[in-house]
């Protein structure tokens, strides 16, 4: 199972990786505005157009303040919520990895918008065939055996791409290594039932825009109890209904009986 | 860069001070951020805290302008506490030599000061001779006069808190940047110092840089790997376009181009040949002859005879100062009536854009060459003029992009490394070397029926395999240019011991001629294509084997002038006696028994004790004292042009050598006082754009990014002004005025120089009318002034004020 | 014997009606062409809203009557209640269609539902839903074809109708195992209870049900009570952002007994309101009885549910003063509360205007709690909390309106309400 | 009973639900299998290595070119200095090979017009030839008081930063050979 680390206190915010995701999945650029974002970031938010963005987040560290940058793109979760709500498959978790999108089976109920703990999907609001997008960790790269586009264009090793349990090693090994400067948590090694994209910070997660009250277990457990027995359901109520339906019509039949008796003997 | 961008991996500690490398050489960061991981240590000195100064250990504020005053304190640091390579001191720099008795500086001036002429009469600058014409030399440090004890005195007067009180930056964080850096001292650490814009744009530029020098070569830093003195330059063949001449003041590598003086080839020579009395001194400038002489026989090929110094005599003399700002004065004076553009967009890039914009207007014709409609190609329809009050003819050539021709680049670490063309241009572009070569045909052509002076341009030598007529489908070939500029044979000759016949490519330029038998376009390209095939194009290597010494050199990676010599000044990585001072990164080391040298190709092939190792330099030392510059020996801390304060440390406000343009060419260059505009402003570049913009303005995906112009500001000034985060602003100075977006951030805090507050504000100088993303120019601002020494604009520190918009009356 | 058709006019009472429709179709061409976005305020952060809340959970809860009277009447053997089988019947078929037009205008792309029955997703309510939906939209679709065969008099029809349809029911409901389940072994169970039934009833050991296949009221029980269920359990999958108040892993249970309840209500409404509209008289009596099961579901819902939050340790979310807990409020005092006091006593449960006003309260009741399950409670961090633009409510309106006016016209021409003499014979 | 098969039961329940379910298309009723693996955008294009055109580092790319067309640029793994990563400049450059603001006809503006007219090579070539002629002829000094100078004072050169070491050099000859003294370009700014 392949995942991607991201070592925020490595990125100095170039944005290669923002534009290669666009080069390589031709992605249009946005029409966006200066917007006093807390850095330069923009645009202001990912979209159909925008699958991965660099949020500049400026925060006291230590005595002096400090650029921090995040990177907002789909976390490509172990078990997705958006794979296991969405009614027709469209979203599915390849063994690779990569959790990509089929959209001639989108039916657009945004459903796996809602799902998604990490409000990553975006949809094409004002679109009259209207898609869902989000970042597909490159499947065709990946499954081609190279790395996502934005891995490749990190010249500081930020990013980083290989096996989940190599990264996780190497994550954990990494806040061994310097305590005081890393949040004593690998972001995505549990959350939601652990994810393919993990993230290391030097500052709170939530000031990186990121959730951190997730729960561990994946969503997709939550919705399993009441999918489970449906077979059961149908088999029991078959028999009971069934049943009832026996009775009853027994019942009346002996009415009848007894009542068309009643009329015989009364003439 | 005395080194490369992948050396930066081996050093200890890593300065960076004058550039925002991440974001303006993102990739350098990988190698940075690799050297950290190592251990090293990043000290970023900057007016705002940057992306670099995320990733540094130390950040340092300092205010705009106030450079040298930083680094003489840590030069006065590590000379206080004897934080210096001795050994590398004493026997590899001009520390030693004493100083005649009538050199003298007092109060901000050095001894031969003519205020009226603005220049210094430099012969009281000079060593003390002994009999044999050697300057007289005290290993031992002690002479009072000797160069070492006039720094003593000289740099004591920069205190920490003279420093701290001029640069205004916060005294602890100064203290660790001194401790951390002038650590390197000791032989097996070594520092690093990269720079850019934020060194060379200011009034004191060149002194700026000479303060780095002084420091690393105090620490004994030059030479050695993950050291040196590294310009990281802005474009991607800056070096190639330099190397090649394209300055007023030079001809190819680095020859200076004739003055009025230099009537035949031997005046030239005897100006500008350098000549040393010591047999230990390499003095490599002393082979001048051979170089300029194989130029002008490959300008000029057979015409090129010793009656006209092979050629020399074609070669226009300037008078004075051609630079930049010189140009647009004449341009504006009406004296300069044709402009070639070859992908230049002065119209932003250039200062005080409202009096060059003017000065175009005065063209009478203008040719420009680019990819997509510049701003300078529509100086004729920007905002506020009507077209019909301007007479200049403009002619806008597409030219095809890098990925649509071949040929040679260089990068800021003297790589020079080959591009192939992936794609034909498109439409109806052409490579600038069809352009050029399509040009030079038709004009050899019209000169043939006769011209001013035409056997310059009849007789030049020009054959690139695109035969005699123009033909807009037959590329001329990148090879035989290049074959050219690497130079051959022009007649069999024995040299060396090695015999050549008429034709063959110069192995290396230790074998041009100043008989007139070589032709060589640029010497320090001899040796980048030494055969007749495409094979023998060292540019195109691909092999990345690294050297034995295992330090990132990869000297089979394409090919690196000078004769692919990847660390420059290497030989003082070693002590005297060839052993590297630190084996663990030694870059090159004599083998006694092979009587070689091994690892990088070495500053000469002579053993360790025959040649002192900085060549280049006539005596063969580094300089500490330093003759040559306009402004004095030693770095002086003056304040810029335009400044919020009185020079703290003598009554010299400015740079003394410096030219005042607004005293002689007043018009359109009024100087701003901080009585009407209290504000430092400086101007800088963010990563998603480049330059003046063409080539990022009009790319969708960084529009994106950076939609639109902006001023950063600090809290405090913020607070004053009553400007919001994402208000529009209105920026003037006496030159200009322009509008942008405010981002207030607290990464660009006040500064407190002694008791006095000093806010500063920084404006992206990208934008301009033309392309896709469009916003005011931040050079509406900037002034006409230039460096004492390279004329280079004071971008980096003027006065202006800022006001939120609706307060500005329209 | 054909009567003629009735056509429908616009009269001064049901303009509004058509006003209604025609702005909904309106806004419905605009959705369309400009996606959206463009008549709605839904937006990345809250891609459901409105629509979801009342079209579609709301919308099936209304529907609910269908498989409760069809059940009682037909299955369990409450004869007496015979007379408001077809009303409820109807109510729920045309109810489902606007379920499935609402369904239409919310999904982005409509046209391609077919797809969710050739890629099966075992894990998704969504897809349970949507096969549930469309196979119990089926199953009322047959329910409801004897009205249309006896006002064609297509008798023989009606016969093949009466002898197929259990055919039909199985396969429906065998296929359905397999979709849900992806185990063969129990679509062979299925299959073999539902043949073993049927087979018993054919050849006389068991008897049938004279007027609707037994097999039909099944599927229509089951599939009720398997998709009003997995309506909430939809919502499972947002624990991070359902309000505690609402989330519960019991969302199902709650959904499928307030669907009951609002089923119920509902039945009671319409009766009163299509009695009034075409001047008969409710049969208040039968009201009465399905009014004095009321109080003990609304007991035995309020119980659970507050029971519920006190057990998930969500109880002090009641006492602050803030939407979440307004709306909470708002949905236990109108729809539980107050009916359950209303239908405690027999003279509420006798009188019309009563019957009435407590079917209303459990009906508004059972959309406030649909739609806080959406809107209210649904909160996203650092995203604007959504509030609905007025064009989605006039879409809704507009097919609630358009469905209202099929309703009167089918009501009008088809014996909806007459078969008591069918039950004479 | 006629055995009705899933295929037939199908055509009837969904033609009658409504109109809602189109009519079955070629049916497949396994669950979905993963669809078929994505070729990659770069599949059988001819690839060729360049260097950035935008700062000095000289990172290193490849360009890969199908039919005559660039489709897709990205970082050189094998170049030592950038390793295949690159800066948001670099990843964009795909963007100036294919970009519809490209200059692709030579434009002239006349004097005093307010807009360009599009004009060919064998035009424009001859008439630049003529001008810097006749600017070179009318501002050609020879001599400076007794000192000969040869230059010309009334044409002025700026550029070739971005050019290739080539270029640079052809331009440098050819302008000193027409005597050009104000030769600047934008390593002096």
């Amino acid at each position: 199972m392949k995942a991607m680390l991201i070592d925020t206190t490595r990125c100095v915010g170039c944005r290669g990786c923002q534009v290669a995701c666009k080069q390589w999945n031709g992605l249009p650029a946005e029409e966006t505005v200066f917007f006093g974002g807390p850095g330069y970031q923009n645009p202001r938010d990912l979209s159909g157009k925008t699958w991965t963005l660099i949020t500049y987040n400026e925060a006291q560290v230590g005595d002096h303040y400090d650029w921090v940058y995040g990177k907002l793109q789909c976390m490509h979760c172990q078990e997705p919520a958006c794979a296991a709500s969405c009614p027709t498959s469209a979203m599915e978790k390849l063994p690779e990895g990569p959790v990509v999108y089929h959209p001639n089976q989108c039916l657009g109920c945004r459903y796996c918008m809602l799902a998604c703990p990490f409000q990553v999907i975006r949809f094409d609001w004002f679109s009259a065939n209207p898609y869902v997008s989000k970042c597909t960790m490159c499947a065709d790269r990946v499954l081609s055996g190279q790395e996502p586009a934005c891995v490749k264009a990190c010249p500081t090793d930020a990013l980083v791409f290989g096996d989940r349990e190599v990264l996780i090693a190497e994550a954990h090994h990494r806040i061994e290594d310097n305590p005081r400067k890393y949040v004593h948590h690998v972001f995505g090694e549990h959350e939601v039932g652990g994810t393919c994209v993990l993230h290391l910070s030097t500052v709170p997660f939530e000031l990186l825009g990121y959730r951190s009250d997730l729960p561990e277990k994946s969503l997709r457990r939550w919705t399993e109890p009441a999918m489970k027995p449906i077979p059961y359901i149908v088999v029991a109520l078959s028999l009971a209904l069934g049943g009832v339906a026996w009775i009853v019509n027994r019942r009346d039949k002996r009415l009848v009986e007894k009542w068309t008796k009643q009329v015989k003997e009364m003439q | 860069m005395t080194n490369h961008f992948i050396d930066m991996v081996n050093a200890d500690v890593v300065m960076i001070m004058g550039s925002n490398t991440a974001e303006n050489h993102p990739i350098a960061t990988k190698w940075i951020t690799r050297t950290k991981e190592r251990g090293a240590l990043i000290l970023n000195v900057d007016p705002r805290f940057t992306r670099t100064s995320t990733f540094a250990d130390v950040y340092c504020k300092i205010r705009s302008g106030t450079d040298i005053a930083f680094v003489n304190g840590m030069i006065n640091y590590a000379l206080q506490n004897d934080f210096i390579q001795r050994e590398y001191v004493v026997n590899y720099t001009n520390a030693p030599c004493i100083i005649r008795e009538d050199f003298a500086y007092t109060d901000g001036l050095f001894s031969g000061y003519d205020p009226a002429k603005r220049s210094y009469d430099k012969t009281t600058w000079a060593y003390e001779l002994d009999g044999a014409g050697l300057p007289r030399r005290d290993e031992t440090l002690q002479h009072p006069r000797c160069v070492y004890q006039l720094m003593k005195t000289f740099f004591a007067r920069y205190d920490p808190d003279t420093v701290c009180r001029i640069t205004g930056s916060p005294k602890d964080d100064y203290e660790k940047i001194c401790r951390h850096y002038t650590s390197t001292w000791a032989p097996d650490r070594v520092g690093t110092w990269l720079y850019a814009m934020g060194t060379t744009q200011h009034t004191h530029g060149t002194q700026n840089i000479r303060s780095y020098s002084v420091l690393q070569t105090l620490l004994g830093n030059v030479g050695l790997a993950g050291g040196g003195i590294n310009a990281l330059r802005g474009e991607s063949n800056v070096q190639g376009s330099t190397d090649m001449g394209l300055l007023f003041h030079i001809l190819t590598g680095y020859l200076g181009s004739p003055t009025v003086p230099d009537q035949t080839l031997a005046d030239y020579l005897e100006r500008l040949v350098p000549k040393t009395k010591d047999p230990k001194s390499a003095n490599w400038w002393g082979n001048y002859p051979k170089y300029i002489t194989s130029l002008t026989k490959a300008w000029w090929g057979q015409y090129g005879t010793p009656e006209n110094g092979f050629g020399f005599d074609y070669l226009p003399k300037a008078a004075g100062n051609c630079s930049h700002i010189a140009l647009f004065e004449a341009m504006y004076d009406g004296k300069i009536k044709g402009l070639m553009l070859f992908g230049q967009n002065p119209a932003v890039g250039g200062p005080n854009s409202n009096k060059e914009r003017a000065a175009l207007d005065k063209l009478e014709w203008m040719v420009a060459v680019d990819l997509f409609e510049t701003d300078t190609s529509v100086f004729w329809k920007r905002p506020g003029v009507n077209p019909a009050d301007i007479k200049t003819e403009v002619f806008l050539l597409p030219a095809c992009s890098s990925v649509e021709k071949e040929g040679s680049i260089s990068s800021s670490g003297r790589w020079v490394q080959w591009r192939y063309a992936a794609s034909h241009p498109i439409g109806e572009s052409r490579s600038d070397l069809w352009i050029l070569d399509a040009l030079a045909k038709s004009l050899k052509k019209a000169y043939a029926a006769g011209g001013a002076f035409p056997d310059p341009i009849v007789k030049l030598n020009w054959d690139y395999g695109s035969g005699p007529e123009v033909d807009l489908h037959t590329e001329p070939d990148a090879h035989r240019v290049a074959r050219e500029i690497n130079g051959y044979f022009l007649a069999d000759k024995v040299v060396n011991e090695k015999s050549f016949k008429k034709g063959d490519q110069v192995p290396s330029f230790a074998f041009l001629q100043d008989d007139g038998s070589t032709a060589c376009g640029c010497w320090i390209y001899c040796g980048s294509y030494a055969g007749p095939e495409k094979k023998d194009n060292k540019m195109a290597r691909r092999d990345k084997t690294d050297a034995p010494n295992k330090i990132g050199l990869f000297p089979n990676w394409a090919w690196c002038w000078p004769v692919n010599r990847r660390i420059i000044y290497n030989r003082a990585s070693c002590d005297p006696s060839g052993r590297p001072w630190d084996p663990k990164r030694w870059v090159v080391r004599w083998n006694a028994e092979t009587k070689k040298w091994e690892g990088d190709v070495p500053d000469g092939p002579w053993p360790p004790e025959e040649k002192h190792p900085f060549i280049m330099r006539p005596d063969g030392y580094a300089a500490l004292f330093a003759p040559a510059l306009a402004e004095g020996p030693f770095p002086e801390h003056y304040e810029p042009l335009e400044s919020p304060l009185r020079n703290f440390m003598s009554s010299q406000q400015i740079n003394p050598a410096i030219k005042l343009w607004h005293k002689d060419k007043p018009d359109m260059n009024p100087v701003g006082d901080a009585s009407e505009f209290p504000i430092v402003g400086t101007t800088y570049r963010v990563s998603e754009h480049w330059q003046a913009g063409a080539m990022t303005r009009n790319v969708p995906w960084l529009c994106e990014l950076v939609p639109d112009v902006f001023v950063e500001v600090g809290p405090a000034l913020a607070k004053i002004k009553g400007i919001k985060n994402g208000d529009r602003v209105i920026v003037k100075s006496a030159r200009g005025r322009m509008e942008a977006y405010a981002l207030v951030t607290n990464r660009f805090q006040r500064f407190h120089c002694g008791d006095q507050i000093v806010h500063q504000i920084g404006i992206v100088w990208h934008f301009g009318y033309a392309g896709l993303a469009t916003g005011d120019s931040a050079n509406l601002l900037t002034a006409h002034i230039g460096d004492a020494n390279t004329m280079i604009p004071e971008y980096k520190a003027f006065l202006c004020d800022i006001e939120r918009k609706e307060v500005v009356p329209a | 014997m054909t009567d003629a058709w009735i056509k429908p006019q616009i009269t001064r009472r049901n303009v509004v009606l058509y006003l209604l429709a025609a702005l909904g179709f309106v806004l419905v061409v605009i959705r369309f062409a400009g996606g959206i976005g463009r008549v709605s305020n839904l937006n990345d952060g809250y891609p459901w809203g409105f629509w979801i809340g009342l079209d579609i959970l709301a919308g099936i809860a209304l529907a609910a009557g269908g498989f409760i009277v069809a059940g009682m009447v037909h299955l369990f053997g409450a004869r007496k209640y015979h007379v408001l089988a077809r009303p409820a019947i109807l109510t729920a078929f045309l109810g489902y269609l606007l379920f499935i037009i609402g369904l239409a205008i919310d999904l982005g792309r409509p046209w391609m539902i077919w797809q969710a029955l050739f890629h099966w997703n075992h894990s998704s309510p969504m897809f349970e839903v949507s096969w549930c939906v469309t196979m119990y939209t089926t199953v009322l679709l047959m329910e409801f074809l004897p009205v249309v065969f006896e006002r064609f008099g297509w008798k023989h029809l009606h016969d093949m109708w009466h002898n197929l349809v259990p055919w039909v029911i199985i396969g429906m409901l065998t296929l359905f195992t397999l979709a849900m389940s992806g185990s063969v072994g129990w679509t062979v169970v299925v299959f073999a209870i539902l043949l073993a039934w049927e087979v018993s009833m054919r050849t006389g050991l068991m008897q049938r049900d004279a007027q609707m296949p037994t097999l039909l009221v099944m599927a229509g029980i089951i599939f009720s009570t398997l998709h009003q269920s997995s309506l909430g359990s939809l919502l499972l999958i947002i624990p991070h952002k359902l309000h505690p108040l609402w989330f519960t892993q019991a969302i199902p249970i709650f959904f499928l007994l307030s669907a009951v309840m609002i089923g119920v209500g509902m039945v009671i409404f319409e009766n009163i309101i299509s009695a009034r509209v075409h001047d008969r008289k409710p049969d208040t009596h039968l009201l009465a009885g399905f009014a004095r099961a009321l109080p003990y579901l609304l007991g035995l819902y309020l119980l659970l549910k507050v029971g519920d939050i006190f057990r998930t340790g969500a109880a002090e979310y009641l006492f602050m003063f803030n939407s979440v807990a307004i709306g909470m409020w708002l949905e236990l005092v109108v729809g539980v509360l107050i009916p359950l006091v209303l239908f405690m006593t027999p003279e509420t449960r006798e009188s019309e205007r009563w019957l009435l006003w407590g079917s209303i309260f459990v009906v508004a009741g059972g959309i406030i709690n649909r739609l806080n399950t959406v809107i209210t409670g649904v909160v996203v961090a650092n995203w604007a909390p959504y509030h609905p633009s007025w064009m989605e409510v006039a879409i809704s309106l507009g097919v609630l309106s358009g469905g209202i006016l099929v309703l009167d016209f089918i009501v009008r021409n088809f014996s909806v309400f007459e078969d008591r003499h069918a039950l004479a014979r | 009973m006629s055995n009705l098969s899933r295929r037939k039961f199908m055509t009837i329940s969904s033609a009658t639900t409504g109109g809602a379910l189109l009519a079955s298309l070629g049916l497949t009723l396994e669950p979905t299998t993963a669809s078929a693996r994505p070729t990659l955008k770069t599949e059988g294009t001819t690839e060729t290595t360049t260097i950035c055109p935008y700062c000095g580092v000289g990172c290193g790319l490849i360009v890969s070119v199908r039919n005559g067309k660039v489709v897709n640029i990205e970082g050189d793994p094998d170049h030592p200095v950038n390793e295949g990563s690159l800066c948001s400049k670099g990843t964009a450059l795909y963007q100036i090979a294919v970009n519809d603001r490209r200059l692709q006809k030579v434009r002239y503006r006349a004097p005093g017009s307010d807009r360009w007219e599009e004009k060919s090579w064998e035009w424009a070539l001859p008439e630049i030839t003529k001008r810097i002629k006749a600017t070179r002829d009318a501002t050609f000094k020879a001599k400076d008081g007794d000192k000969t100078v040869n230059r010309t004072e009334g044409i002025a050169g700026l550029g070739g930063a971005a050019l290739d070491n080539e270029e640079c050099y052809l331009w440098s000859k050819l302008a000193r050979s027409l005597g050009v003294v104000y030769l600047e370009h934008q390593a002096r700014i």
